[in-house]
């Protein structure tokens, strides 16, 4: 599959304050790149994210939604990333009967330290939906003008 | 009607050099609600946050956005600048166009593209925010001390020479650490019990301070300024009110096959004993899992030897509740196991000891008397090799990525010992890298080199093999000659590495506090706020946030003890407001929420709800705000929506999802 | 009186479809709904009632009414065009026909709705005599013939032929544009398949229910019985009776967020919703009592006091057949009947 | 070698060796656990300084290559997980890749092989030569 | 079913229960309503056959806040949901007397109409007394017969189980009916192809009229108001003009009730374009006893359900175990 270049896909990336956002914020101050596709929502806490807002995402048009926490175990809530898991895990397995192939859709636990992990993560996904292309299957028809 | 002021900031050429801010502002004009959009150089700066006031006085905005660096960086300070000028400084949101945009995007037209909608984000979300008022809650003037050790005696000191009272808890029946086991110390060679044991005295004598030895925290709830602790003071078998220290029961106790935990299991103890002679407090404890009486009903000698019948055979493990404002943890290290480096045939030879267990053989109270000898027969070694990052600086997964800081430093300690006290002995150091920052640090281990003779070698060790004669051959090689080197042996030391004591996973999940990878306890920020834990109220002394030595330990348990003070000292704290809010009438009251609440911030009321017209007494969810701390796990697990998130609204984020993707 | 062959309805529709879109009774996914023809649908005229009405055609479940969108910092407004193009509407059965006449007493009297009369003014009705009517039925209390169909055209399915009787002057123009596949045909045929459907209704448990009760009906008798509070207590609250009826007509408006702007539509409603009508000071029916009360004051008595005593029902059974809770129109009507001999 | 070829077989070498050799801190650890130390030109640590260097044509034409017993030691042992081991092992592959295909097939081991040869050593020879 | 209308008169007379939720007869032979009886005279018109679908514990939420006890009749599927419901404080168990009733499987009159069965006047033969092999069914075209069976709700060929999770007594035989596997469905979904599935879904879900049946019917719907109802998302949308609002009603539906489904098939049961709604429902529990381990919504009262419980080294999510 050749990957589309011109592509340039609309990823929400719903990072938690702590970590995750921090991770952003390193991977900043570290001058790491990653594709300008990609636009972060800071949440508290990746528990925060509700399965409304992912679909809401791709309602709106968006190509693939990615949402980054602290690892297991390092919560700032303690738990909040556990309850998040699970959530995430059951509405992704459903999203797929709805179109929405896994590859759009992704959590990954990236701490204040990894700035590093925080772009490859953002470079592999966004390269992941170009090769996937636009998400035509569970966008709202009325949102494209 | 919104009035919304956004104010893009060059940050230098930090922002502006990937993004055309210039443009930025233009576009953010055109947005809904915008009525004033500016640029500037330096928005943090005085001057740019005049701008920022002038503009919300002036046009009287209802919200701003600043585009500008990490809201983690500056958003208080924009904050109070909005709240200055009159504004609800949480009618302030930031756009990250620094960290997460112009430092990370090198093309200027998709640097600016980004810009844009990043900000026209903040703008959606800005337009649905609310005026938030942080909430008033008192501050308990007692700090706790969890641990001991020398960390956590200097703190709680600290803290009681200021007036405030502390608890310390320390999970020993003695509270000074591992500094208690140490013979000497670098690079000065005090003798360490005698620098320390004062301290304890201090301590213990201090009327200030209260020492829950042999105790364990079992629960904490509550958060800053209000913390509800559950402390496990476990059975002593012995009445701490009535022993007066004479030692007659550990005389007499006949079962002494446990091993000492202070001379790291080099020696022997009875079932009833303190530590070390110094002990504080100089209470014995009964170990239930070696003490005869407690474990089938015979002997019962000590307390027939006790003049002061402070023996209690029928004590239990008492639970006190007290209330704090602070926490300081000061829970310290371990050595780790070595049974990832069976090269090093720490588990096949009595004559491969750790360091510490050095420290013991050293020590004139030790398992012998002070002298230098083999554990295996007892006799004087002539050659010590020592092996330096055993377990430290590992990617392999066997042991520590990290450097263990003190090993270096210790290991030259051990050397000058040895050579200075026995010349005749060659000690024999395999190092990887030496590394002596600190003041004298360098000149000592120099001294090590160039005075005493000892012999460094550059290059690790690859096995330690026992030989049937009893000596050890140590198969290493030296990197600098390109020679591989076989030693033989009598005894060898290895550095091992060091980790956070075990306890402190649990007592941090209780304190809520996060944890790395290693588990040390993650501080607030690792250059700015090194002695605090992001967890308000909760502080960081020793080495439970990272590998330290004595000195730079007493300076953080200093450091935390100034933060405590800063904070008892307040009569009232000011409480988050971005809590969640359940709207009654929505709520089902079906308990999901509290199920997932990590801080029992909800609790349910029977309530006379109106709704729209129809009056009921419903079951409704109630969130306390001061517990909430606004994770908002409730939100996402409420199928009706009433529970809600201020300051991160569903609203809020949908808009800045729809105004992401637009 | 015209007829063709059975075989020959898809040559029929092909011939209508190449000009005008077609709305007719089309099976997807196990159900039977109306939908625009092409050359793939599966056409099924067998199934007696399409879970949703053929109201749908003239009245869509959802529908723009304009865009307003952001241009800079100023609103502009792109306003929904109206339907300008012919099209058929084809396999409608004597109630759903009925049920159009009752919208048209909504929406074409003052204030006309311009966009239903657009369509109502571009779409020719080619309705079809019932084959077997169902235990549900009872259009007959409403005086609707289901063995003979108003519309502009209606069809009779006899053996191999659908017999084709032109009843207005849209249905002749229609007739002329199928005159290929059309041919000549006497009435006989006809009239036995009307005897042959009549005596079936005739057997029809519902068909002969009585509305005397409800004719001239005194408003308050009716709304302050004792008989609502039993009849409402199953009802779930769902919207399923009025989404498949043929004659509710009532809608909501709401703004869809685009992406620089909004899209104002209008959506089906239903008055069994608790947010129905729902106002800033809060609903003016609280409970579900007087919801479920609404809509059937509404059918038989509001309705009709206006509209010259026209009920808005128009004995489909489709409520009787889709009710989660089995409370449906019959129901109520039966309780009253009970109440008024007690 | 050319500068740009040496470079690829450096990159070679990491890939086939699925090891990092940046991560090597240079502890030694792996000469000090090499039975065949003395017997090499270039030590075990020393390997992976040649590939970080893309020093390749040397580290080809070296002795060692063929002194290494693969017995994994530092494999086994490395800290950082760079294992030299199998840096060597890599460095061989390619050398025998270069030379052609002139190494043995599959079928005609059984008949070569003396039966008092250790089983060890017959092991260790697969690894080095089996591809 | 004479023995269980005694026993409820019994209780009406004793005062330990002020009014009976149950069924009332219907006027077709096949559609009986959920019916709060006040007095023992309305009982006689109340019935109890294999037409009863209806899971009357959601009605209890309403019936909990009625004057006094309400005897309720569940069936064994149907105490799944109460329990659950007494989990979330929906309902008052202290207000409620259950009598368990048997089940020999319930009938679906769209399973005998899709057989090319019209006019029906009466349908004998599903009586719970019977023995339930064989319906006949009384038409103006003349008799038919079916085989119960054939026409049995599809939950009721997966069934749990005969067996009531909570009660206060038991009345009447049930009989097993479950002759298929409860996931096999949800295995050939799996087993299709991301655009397959994408296919089936959005057929199936572009019949979707918003008439809200399988959310009002669904006893772990339980919400005063639901949020597609409420403004909290900007959710409340109505519409059904593109097939994203279906979708997203659907699938958050689901995902609301996941952990909480107790799998009871109202909502296929009631859907009026006939889409397998339970399908969304039975995925996640599958993926719920897959990754977390057996869970079954309302066996009791009081586990935590697995969407507000999780463990150390839960599955991560796009992972399959």
């Amino acid at each position: 599959m050749s990957i589309n270049q011109e592509f340039k896909p609309k990823i929400v990336a719903f990072c938690c304050n702590w970590c995750s956002y921090a991770g952003a914020d390193l991977a900043g101050g570290s001058r790491l790149s990653y594709p300008a596709d990609v636009k972060i929502i800071r949440v508290p806490c990746s528990c925060r994210v509700n399965p409304m807002f992912i679909l809401r995402a791709f309602e709106r048009g968006a190509d693939g939604v990615i949402i980054c926490g602290c690892h297991p175990g390092d919560c700032h809530y303690s738990t909040g990333n556990y309850y998040a898991r699970r959530r995430m895990t059951l509405l992704f397995s459903m999203l797929d009967y709805l179109g929405i192939e896994k590859e759009r859709t992704r959590v990954e636990w990236v701490s204040a330290a990894e700035g590093v992990k925080f772009s490859t993560t953002m470079n592999e996904f966004v390269s992941a939906v170009r090769e996937l292309g636009p998400n035509r299957r569970l966008g709202d028809l009325r949102c494209k003008d | 009607m919104n009035g919304i002021g956004v104010f893009v900031c060059h940050c230098g050429s930090n922002i502006a050099a990937t993004v055309d801010v210039k443009k930025v502002v233009e576009m953010a004009k055109l947005e809904p609600g915008v009525v004033h959009a500016e640029e500037y150089q330096y928005m943090c700066s005085e001057a740019g946050q005049e701008r920022i006031a002038k503009a919300i006085r002036e046009k009287k905005l209802s919200g701003i956005v600043v585009c500008s660096c990490s809201p983690r960086m500056h958003e208080t300070t924009f904050r109070k600048c909005a709240e200055k000028a009159g504004l609800n400084p949480y009618m302030v949101e930031i756009a990250n166009l620094r960290e997460q945009c112009s430092w990370v995007h090198k093309d200027i037209n998709e640097g600016t593209e980004k810009a844009v909608i990043l900000t026209r984000a903040a703008i959606a979300k800005v337009s649905l925010n609310t005026s938030l008022y942080a909430g008033e809650s008192g501050v308990t003037k007692r700090a706790l001390v969890i641990g001991g050790g020398i960390a956590g005696i200097q703190t709680a000191l600290d803290i009681a020479d200021a007036g405030y009272e502390v608890d310390i808890v320390e999970k020993t029946p003695s509270i000074g650490g591992k500094m208690a086991q140490l013979d000497k110390t670098f690079p000065t060679l005090d003798c360490s019990a005698c620098i320390l044991t004062p301290k304890m005295v201090d301590a213990a004598a201090h009327e200030k301070i209260n020492i829950y030895s042999y105790s364990e925290v079992e629960k904490v709830s509550g958060f800053v300024g209000d913390f509800t602790v559950d402390i496990r003071k476990k059975a002593r078998y012995v009445n701490m009110d009535k022993c007066t220290g004479c030692g007659a029961c550990m005389e007499k106790c006949p079962s002494k096959k446990a091993l000492s935990e202070f001379n790291s299991g080099l020696s022997t103890r009875p079932a009833i004993y303190t530590p070390f002679a110094q002990a504080i407090p100089n209470v014995p404890v009964i170990d239930p899992s070696q003490c005869l009486k407690l474990k089938n009903d015979k002997c019962g000698l000590c307390e027939r030897v006790c003049q002061a019948g402070a023996i209690d055979y029928k004590q239990e493990d008492e639970i006190v509740t007290r209330k704090y404002g602070a926490i300081v943890v000061a829970t310290g290290f371990e050595v780790i196991k070595l049974d990832n480096y069976d090269e090093y045939a720490y588990s096949q030879s009595k004559d491969v000891i750790t360091s510490l267990e050095l420290e013991r053989i050293m020590n004139a109270a030790g398992p012998t008397k002070g002298h230098l000898e083999r554990l295996s027969d007892g006799k004087a070694p002539k050659n010590i090799v020592f092996i330096q990052c055993v377990g430290s600086r590992c990617a392999d997964g066997k042991g520590k990525s990290y450097c263990s800081k003190i090993c270096c430093m210790y290991t030259a300690k051990h050397a000058i010992l040895i050579r200075d006290k026995y010349p005749d002995v060659n000690v024999t150091v395999f190092y990887i890298d030496v590394r002596t920052p600190g003041k004298n640090f360098d000149e000592f281990y120099r001294r090590a080199v160039e005075e005493y003779g000892v012999n460094y070698v550059k290059g690790q060790v690859g096995k330690v093999t026992p030989e049937p004669n009893g000596k050890l051959t140590v198969h290493g090689v030296d990197l600098l000659d390109n020679k591989q080197l076989k030693v033989e042996a009598d005894m060898v030391v290895l550095a091992a590495a060091i980790e956070p004591s075990p306890e402190v996973r649990n007592i941090a999940t209780m304190l809520t506090a996060s944890i790395d990878t290693n588990n040390f306890i993650t501080e607030a920020h690792p250059k700015l706020r090194p002695v605090e834990s992001p967890t308000a109220g909760v502080f960081l002394s020793g080495i439970c946030q990272g590998p330290k030595d004595i000195p730079e330990t007493v300076s953080q348990a200093g450091a935390a003890a100034v933060k405590v003070i800063g904070l008892l000292a307040k009569d009232k704290l000011l409480t988050n407001p971005c809590t969640a809010k359940a709207d009654e009438l929505l709520c089902n009251g079906c308990s999901a929420c509290f199920n997932v609440c990590p801080y029992g911030a909800i609790s349910y009321e029977d309530k006379l709800i109106n709704d729209h017209g129809v009056r009921e007494t419903r079951r409704v969810a109630v969130v306390n705000n001061a517990l909430c701390q606004g994770c908002g796990a409730c939100t996402v697990t409420c199928p009706s929506g009433a529970m809600d998130l201020q300051g991160f609204s569903n609203r809020q984020i949908i808009a800045e999802v729809d105004a992401i993707c637009r | 009186m015209k007829k063709f062959l059975k075989s020959d309805l898809n040559a029929l529709l092909d011939i209508i479809s190449e000009k005008e879109r077609i709305y007719l009774p089309v099976s997807e996914a196990g159900q039977t709904n109306y939908a625009i023809y092409n050359e793939n649908s599966k056409v099924d005229l067998d199934t007696l009632k399409t879970v949703k009405s053929a109201k749908e055609v003239f009245f869509p479940q959802s529908e723009t009414l304009y865009t307003a969108f952001m241009d800079g910092k100023k609103i502009r407004i792109a306003q929904e065009e109206l339907e300008k193009e012919e099209f058929v509407l084809f396999g409608v059965k004597a109630c759903d026909v009925r049920g159009i006449e009752v919208l048209d007493k909504v929406f074409l009297s003052e204030p006309v709705d311009s966009f239903y009369k657009a369509r109502r003014d571009h779409g020719v009705i080619v309705a079809l005599a019932c084959g077997e009517p169902e235990e549900s039925c009872f259009c007959k209390a409403f005086g609707i013939d289901c063995a003979e169909p108003e519309g502009d055209v209606a069809l009779y399915d006899c053996g191999d032929y659908y017999f084709w009787d032109v009843k207005t002057e849209k249905g002749t123009a229609l007739t002329e544009k199928c005159a290929s596949v059309l041919s000549d045909a006497e009435e006989a045929p006809v009239k036995e398949k009307q005897e042959e459907i009549r005596k079936i209704v005739s057997l029809l448990p519902y068909m002969n229910i009585s509305l005397d009760s409800w004719k001239g009906a005194t408003t308050d008798e009716k709304f302050n019985s004792d008989v609502w509070e039993e009849l409402y207590k199953p009802c779930l609250a769902c919207g399923t009776c009025t989404f498949v009826c043929p004659t509710c007509q009532c809608y909501d408006i709401k703004d869809y967020k685009t992406k620089n702007g909004v899209q104002r539509y209008r959506c089906w409603d239903s008055c069994m919703y608790s947010d129905f009508t729902m106002m800033a000071h809060g609903n003016n029916r609280t409970s579900q009592l007087q919801r479920f009360r609404q809509r059937f004051m509404h059918k038989l008595v509001y309705f009709p006091a206006n509209n010259d005593g026209m009920f808005s029902c128009v004995g489909c059974g489709r409520c009787v057949d889709k009710c989660p809770a089995a409370a449906n129109i019959i129901k109520v009507i039966k309780a009253f009947e009970k109440e008024g001999n007690r | 070698m050319s500068h740009a070829n040496n470079k690829t077989a450096a990159a070679k070498i990491a890939e086939i060796s699925g090891t990092n050799p940046l991560k090597c801190m240079k502890c030694g650890k792996c000469s000090a656990s090499c039975p065949a130390f003395d017997k090499m030109d270039i030590k075990p640590h020393q390997f992976v300084s040649y590939v970080v260097n893309e020093d390749i044509d040397a580290l080809a034409k070296c002795e060692s290559l063929w002194y290494c017993l693969s017995c994994f030691a530092c494999v086994e042992r490395c800290p950082r997980d760079v294992k030299p081991g199998k840096i060597v092992d890599a460095a061989r592959q390619m050398v025998v890749r270069q030379k052609g295909g002139n190494y043995l097939s599959a079928n005609e081991i059984p008949a070569l092989i003396d039966d008092d040869v250790p089983q060890q050593l017959l092991v260790s020879a697969f690894r080095k030569f089996r591809r | 079913m004479q023995r269980l209308i005694d026993r409820m008169k019994e209780l009406l007379a004793d005062g330990t229960v002020q009014r009976v939720l149950g069924w009332k007869q219907g006027d077709l032979g096949y559609n009986p309503e959920p019916h709060y009886f006040n007095s023992a005279e309305e009982l006689d018109e109340f019935i109890y056959d294999g037409f009863c679908g209806a899971n009357l514990s959601k009605y209890m939420i309403k019936g909990s806040e009625l004057e006094g006890k309400t005897l309720v009749l569940l069936k064994p599927c149907d105490t799944y949901s109460f329990n659950q419901l007494i989990k979330e404080h929906r309902v008052d168990r202290e207000k409620a007397y259950i009598i368990g009733v048997g089940c020999k499987g319930k009938l679906d009159i769209e399973k005998i109409k899709a057989q090319g069965i019209k006019g029906i006047t009466a349908v004998k033969g599903a009586e719970i007394s019977g023995d339930c092999d064989e319906l006949t069914v009384e038409t103006v075209y003349g008799e038919k017969k079916v085989a119960y069976k054939d026409a049995m709700l599809e939950r009721c060929h997966v069934c749990k189980g005969k067996e009531h999770k909570i009660y206060d007594e038991l009345l009447l035989d049930s009989v097993d009916t479950c002759d298929g596997d409860r996931f096999e469905c949800v295995d050939e979904l799996d087993s299709l192809t991301p655009e397959e599935k994408f296919n089936f879904f959005r057929k199936e879900l572009s019949k979707c009229i918003r008439c809200n049946a399988c959310r009002n019917v669904c006893p772990a719907c339980s919400c005063r108001k639901c949020v597609f109802d409420s403004n909290k998302f900007d959710s409340a949308q109505k519409a059904n003009v593109d097939p994203f609002e279906e979708s997203m009603f659907h699938i958050i539906r689901a995902f609301h009730v996941a952990g909480r489904c107790t799998d009871c098939g109202e909502c296929s049961r009631v859907c009026p374009q006939g889409i397998p709604l339970h399908l969304f429902n039975r995925k996640f529990i599958k993926d719920i006893n897959e990754f977390y381990g057996e869970f079954i919504a309302g066996e009791d009262a009081e586990t935590k359900g697995p969407l507000t419980d999780f463990t150390l080294d839960d599955i991560e999510p796009g992972e399959r175990r």
